[in-house]
């Protein structure tokens, strides 16, 4: 047994990691250094044009047919790790991990050509279509309808949350095509064109600040068939099929390792007692707490991947990796704002480079600390919240 | 044991809470916020006709001579409602340095004007380096010219650039009372040599950190007879913690309310979301925490008047528990709301800004707890 | 407002403290130390006495006429609070708190003659008859059978979870007298003799080595119906009376605050890296934690009875007390087993004087440590367990 | 990364499951706690049979070449049945305290005993004024007609009494190695001065103080070639955390099975206790606990032939991870399983006894967390 790399693998993560720092714009590293905070759909084509200019990175799990390097699980893993620790923004997880790999498995070849290019190179920014106003933990029970009219959908209703909207060329969501049977049945997967006319956006500020939320309206928008993905009134399975592609992503462990070295630099700059934050025996021992608690979803979603069968074999089980994963992030985001003292209270709004705020005041990669910390309060909720998950898990793991 | 409020007491709660809930409906709340101060003057004249600044001084220097269970009333509606003024700058923090800290000449000559919400004030003490501890001053005033010259910079000091004298903890001359202790000077916001850069706080509030470069002020700025100000400054402190603690409560009962309507009304799967068993423990959770803060609430307020050792203690209790109480009961609030928790229009969020405020301010629960485990092995 | 006791009240408390000091044989006072470890029935009937001679203290709520002191419920709470801050046994809470005040509102006038006096002087011990193998947490389901025969109601069935069985004089229990009805309907509080014939005991052990509890077994045992309290089929109401009667107990805070006092008594013997365990900055902050929980349910509490209309207008909202107040209790003890350090592993069996081991390790006090935390899990187990109290609240409190 | 046992170490698993289930059903197994041992000889000697005492050890030295993940193995099952046996004390802490700190000719004449059953050792380290840290050492052994002269007194010696010999720590005089560090050294049990007062740990198990009261051993007790010890017991003991660890996660998940199990078929308000979704919710985080406990369980055993300082670093994460999570979920458990959970005659409450020991043997969590965070500050 082995809980690390192998020879292979540790001279495939010195390579990707080397040339990762080789590549990555000091503005892109310098937005992941603030945790994210001011990274845009525009910043990530340009990260994904990079990537994919390097040998198809951008799509490593995609086959070489494709325009991806056609890496195994464990590279893919490997990669992902190192993008994070590198500090670099991560892989468009809706084209490289989701959209794409459907389209791969149950598109027309058509679709395929005309979608896959532009996903591979950051051409094509695609946004999500689930949740409605009354559709979010209780997903099944969307309304928003697409009739059939020719070789055309009409749809009309409303989509909730939308991330990015106004920068996405593509939405790809879920439409009710048929209310008669149950409600699992009768949804229907299309990819729409953002450009459609009678589709209208109005933004969902959250309370932090941030405005990459929308509502998207649709007033007899009319969507090709053939923007169809697998079959009319079968869309639900696909849909759920392209959430659970996320093998590696939900539970955000990389990029909470990201994080959690960026809060040790911050505690070992900030004072406390004459001398350093991390050197408090009551901090670091929530830091120690923290870590471990990490290291634990690190591992434990490495057995879960690498175990029996690999990430295929993954069942549902994996829900506790998106729930312990997010609960031990929005942890660490806590400590970050904490570690600040009562810097912690400052709203990043007046922390940037000229702000009214002509000194910054604790380090300055912890300058959107608390706007992060907000925003990331959506982790437990969105891609099935942790009360869904955990209903998940006692059904099908625990048979309750 | 008594629990109840003098009539007099709920007359007054009552007509606070009316006030408060009149000037901060939360639409209006929200652009009082986005105005450059962050809050309005006509608001606070209007709490001010109510007697709120008046209320915890002494009538001899134009108070009411209340004291802090009519602090505690006000803060609870200030967190009910999110309100945001320079209330605790200016009347619990500089108030009560002059209050505590100032001679009779000094206290009858300013608080009046604190009293009529005419003047306001603000506290000048934390310095990054410090942390959370309130000893360590490196802000200095030299002995020139039968004066001080005052230089060092203060950071994060509430509704700084909102006053018009801020009082400035520094490092005093060696010679008088031997060690050159800390002392509290009283120094005008628009001095020459103060710069006071704003910015807002997560809740909507305002800061600023305040540079003092060789500001002069006379011998009468400062506060009292001399010597070490840091037991003023700890008693001072510690009713800013009875307050935040009060409004951090006001705050919790709220976002217990309102998760609780929403539950009501908010359906999934065919049902109430109130109607599943998981949330509706939770939900005894959070209420449970909200009574608890209550008396916590208690506590450390009607200590204010005790020995320093059992109001420091019972100061320290309060922030750290209801600390971690607020910030766990409004990140419940968000995460029971869902989406809807997210969004800027909607409270909750607010709310827990507020919560994350309160804990970065005077001391998060760590410190507080490390605090009360210290002046209990002292007791 | 005031969280403390007035000058009157101060007075009354510095005079039962002293009387209390006084008349606390050492013996007892050593068990409490032990944290109640080896306090037996009997011990209990002797305090009640030493209560009782000194003026009707082992029932000190109950009027002059029937024996007590007919102190006000502040006075009581003032008392209790003193009895657990002075390491005395606490009150017989069966006797003085729930079965006299019942029968003294309900009891017919030769009930009151038979019973009272010996409940307030110890020659009368009680034991509780209410849960049963399938009633637990769902109490009204009980199926324990009392028909009507002539003068006699004639019992069949088992009760479970008995404390103290074979010790006691009397039972007081919750009967079917019939199963038509809904569940609630149909019970009858009767007093039953222990020594009736039919009536049999069989002690379940509890695992941390304790015998205290019983099964109790009835083949055909009469019971007059003068036996009876209340009106027959009308006994859940004046059941649930008697165990909301416990206004001043269900959260133990007296007895956690003296646990409270004890821990620190040993984490300031204890050896800790070249010190005191109190000066671990690490114990110390959680046994802050622990010291300011337990403040809050102590003024919840006070707050709950003594806010407006006194201890008689309490609601479910008193619920909270019990969850959070054993809570507390089991965190304290807890931290009790933890402060010994590698002798919290040390069953206390071997650390009674004269056991095997030569030398007790740890502090004499925390002797005992490990078996009180163990038998203290039942303390959110019964009496209403915490789950079942959260129901309660979340339907009474918080209309759910 | 690769988690998954070989053919032969699966085999291997499955013997052990199948042998211990045999042993150790829990009527069985608690008469065996209430023998004067606590444990019987016989069932010792059946896992000897199956080579589980060989099973860690160099075939140099009578094993079988096997290492950590053959004791993670067993000691999973250990935990899974609430076995009790001097397998820790004798194999993993003695044995290993002779294969990393003897001499060649020391091992191969101590250790094919510990591996075929016949010789039990225990390890005399701990004394209750260093609390968990294992550096100060109070035993001295003074040099004296060839030999050593050793005085002192060991406390919570895991089944000392058993032992036929006991690895001793204490301080070397001067001259030897310059400082007179800590060094290991061989004591027969039955040695004259040595005093062995036994007595039951809360999980059945067994252990003594041993007073050393002038004990004359040789100068070939000494384990190595001399010089401080102190590593190879680090070295030790972290073998013993991992083993502890495994331990633990086997009994955690034999909680989660019987704690649903019972879930399933106990019905109070006419449903049974699993539909509440309440204890859905919390049984969730049960197996999510016992889920990440198995991943530590790795994380301490695969890290013992790391560097030292990555190896203290797993054993310190996973026992404070796991020390928590074990005791955690044992009491969720006897909570779910109400009054039936407090009875002597159903393991849960068992297994939280011995969560409780296992927190307190080699430092409980908060030791661990602190001696997690020194050794991240030092890297």
């Amino acid at each position: 047994m082995d809980i690390g790399y192998d020879d292979d693998l540790e001279r495939f993560r010195a390579h990707v990691g080397s040339v990762i720092r080789d590549i990555l714009p000091d503005d892109l590293r310098d937005k992941v250094r603030r945790e994210h905070a001011g990274l845009t759909p525009s910043d990530m084509r340009r990260w994904t044009r990079i990537l994919h200019d390097r040998g198809g990175w951008s799509v490593p799990g995609w086959p070489a047919e494709h325009g991806g390097p056609g890496w195994s699980y464990e590279r893919q893993y490997v990669f992902e790790r190192e993008l994070a620790l590198n500090e670099a923004p991560p892989l468009n997880v809706f084209s490289a991990g989701m959209v794409g790999p459907a389209l791969i498995e149950f598109g027309a070849r058509d679709q395929k050509r005309r979608f896959l290019p532009g996903l591979a190179n950051g051409d094509i920014l695609l946004c999500q279509g689930y949740s409605e106003p009354n559709a979010g933990s209780d997903l099944a029970s969307l309304q928003c309808r697409a009739d059939r009219d020719g070789d055309d959908y009409v749809v009309n209703g409303v989509k909730m949350w939308t991330s990015d909207a106004p920068h996405a060329d593509w939405m790809f969501g879920l439409f009710r095509t048929d209310s008669s049977g149950k409600k699992q049945h009768g949804i229907t997967l299309l990819l729409i064109d953002m450009a459609s006319p009678g589709l209208t956006m109005a933004p969902i500020r959250t309370f932090e600040g941030g405005d990459e939320l929308n509502q998207t309206y649709f007033d007899d928008v009319r969507v090709p068939a053939a923007n169809r993905i697998g079959e009319e009134h079968k869309g639900w399975g696909i849909g759920k099929y392209i959430l659970g592609m996320e093998r590696f992503g939900s539970a955000e462990v990389g990029r909470s390792m990201g994080m959690m070295r960026r809060l040790k630099r911050i505690a070992a700059a900030e004072p406390a007692a004459g001398g350093r934050l991390i050197d408090d025996p009551h901090f670091a021992l929530e830091l120690a707490r923290a870590e471990i608690a990490l290291r634990e979803v690190e591992l434990t979603e490495r057995r879960m991947l690498f175990g029996p069968g690999g990430p295929d074999a993954m069942g549902f089980e994996a829900s506790l990796l998106k729930v312990r994963g997010t609960e031990v992030q929005q942890k660490i985001m806590g400590l970050m704002v904490e570690a600040l003292g009562s810097c912690g209270a400052i709203d990043a709004g007046d922390m940037r480079p000229g702000g009214d705020n002509a000194e910054p005041l604790g380090p300055d990669a912890a300058a959107h600390a608390g706007r992060v910390f907000y925003n990331l309060r959506k982790s437990t909720i969105w891609g099935g919240s942790t009360e869904v998950q955990k209903n998940i898990i006692a059904k099908a793991v625990l048979g309750l | 044991m008594d629990f109840t409020l003098s009539e007099e007491q709920a007359l007054f709660r009552d007509s606070v809470e009316r006030t408060v809930a009149d000037l901060f409906p939360f639409a209006r709340r929200q652009a009082a916020v986005a105005t450059e101060e962050g809050y309005r003057e006509d608001d606070w004249r209007r709490l001010a006709g109510l007697g709120c600044m008046a209320a915890p001084f002494p009538e001899a220097c134009g108070g009411l001579g209340g004291g802090p269970e009519e602090l505690m009333l006000i803060a609870e509606r200030f967190g009910r409602h999110l309100a945001n003024l320079p209330f605790l700058a200016s009347v619990v923090l500089g108030g009560h340095a002059v209050l505590f800290g100032g001679t009779e000449a000094q206290r009858e000559a300013i608080l009046p004007g604190v009293a009529d919400g005419s003047v306001k004030l603000a506290l000048a003490h934390g310095e990054r380096r410090a942390r959370f501890d309130l000893a360590p001053v490196s802000t200095v005033a030299r002995a020139e010219d039968g004066g001080y010259v005052v230089s060092g910079r203060k950071d994060v000091v509430l509704y700084g650039r909102a006053a018009d004298r801020l009082v400035v903890s520094a490092r005093l001359p060696d010679g008088r009372d031997g060690g050159g202790g800390t002392g509290l000077l009283l120094v005008p916001g628009d001095a020459e040599g103060v710069g006071r850069s704003s910015y807002a706080t997560h809740d909507g509030g305002r800061a600023c950190n305040v540079l003092l470069d060789d500001v002069r002020v006379g011998t009468d700025a400062l506060l009292g007879a001399g010597g070490d100000a840091l037991d003023v400054l700890e008693r001072v402190i510690d009713h800013g913690i009875a307050f935040l603690c009060a409004d951090a409560a006001g705050s919790m009962w709220r976002v217990y309310e309102t998760t609780l309507e929403y539950l009501k009304t908010r359906s999934q799967f065919g049902r109430t979301l109130g109607s599943f068993q998981a949330l509706q423990h939770r939900m005894v959770d959070v209420y449970t925490s909200c009574e608890l803060a209550r008396s916590m609430v208690f506590e450390a307020t009607l200590n204010l008047g005790a020995d320093a050792a059992t109001r420091s203690r019972a100061a320290s209790a309060a922030k750290a528990a209801i600390g971690e109480a607020a910030r766990g009961v409004c990140e419940e609030g968000v995460q029971l709301h869902g989406g809807v928790g997210m969004t800027m229009d909607v409270p909750v969020g607010h709310h827990l800004k507020r919560a994350m405020v309160m804990n970065a301010t005077f001391g998060d629960a760590r410190h507080h707890l490390a605090r009360y485990a210290r002046l209990g092995r002292a007791a």
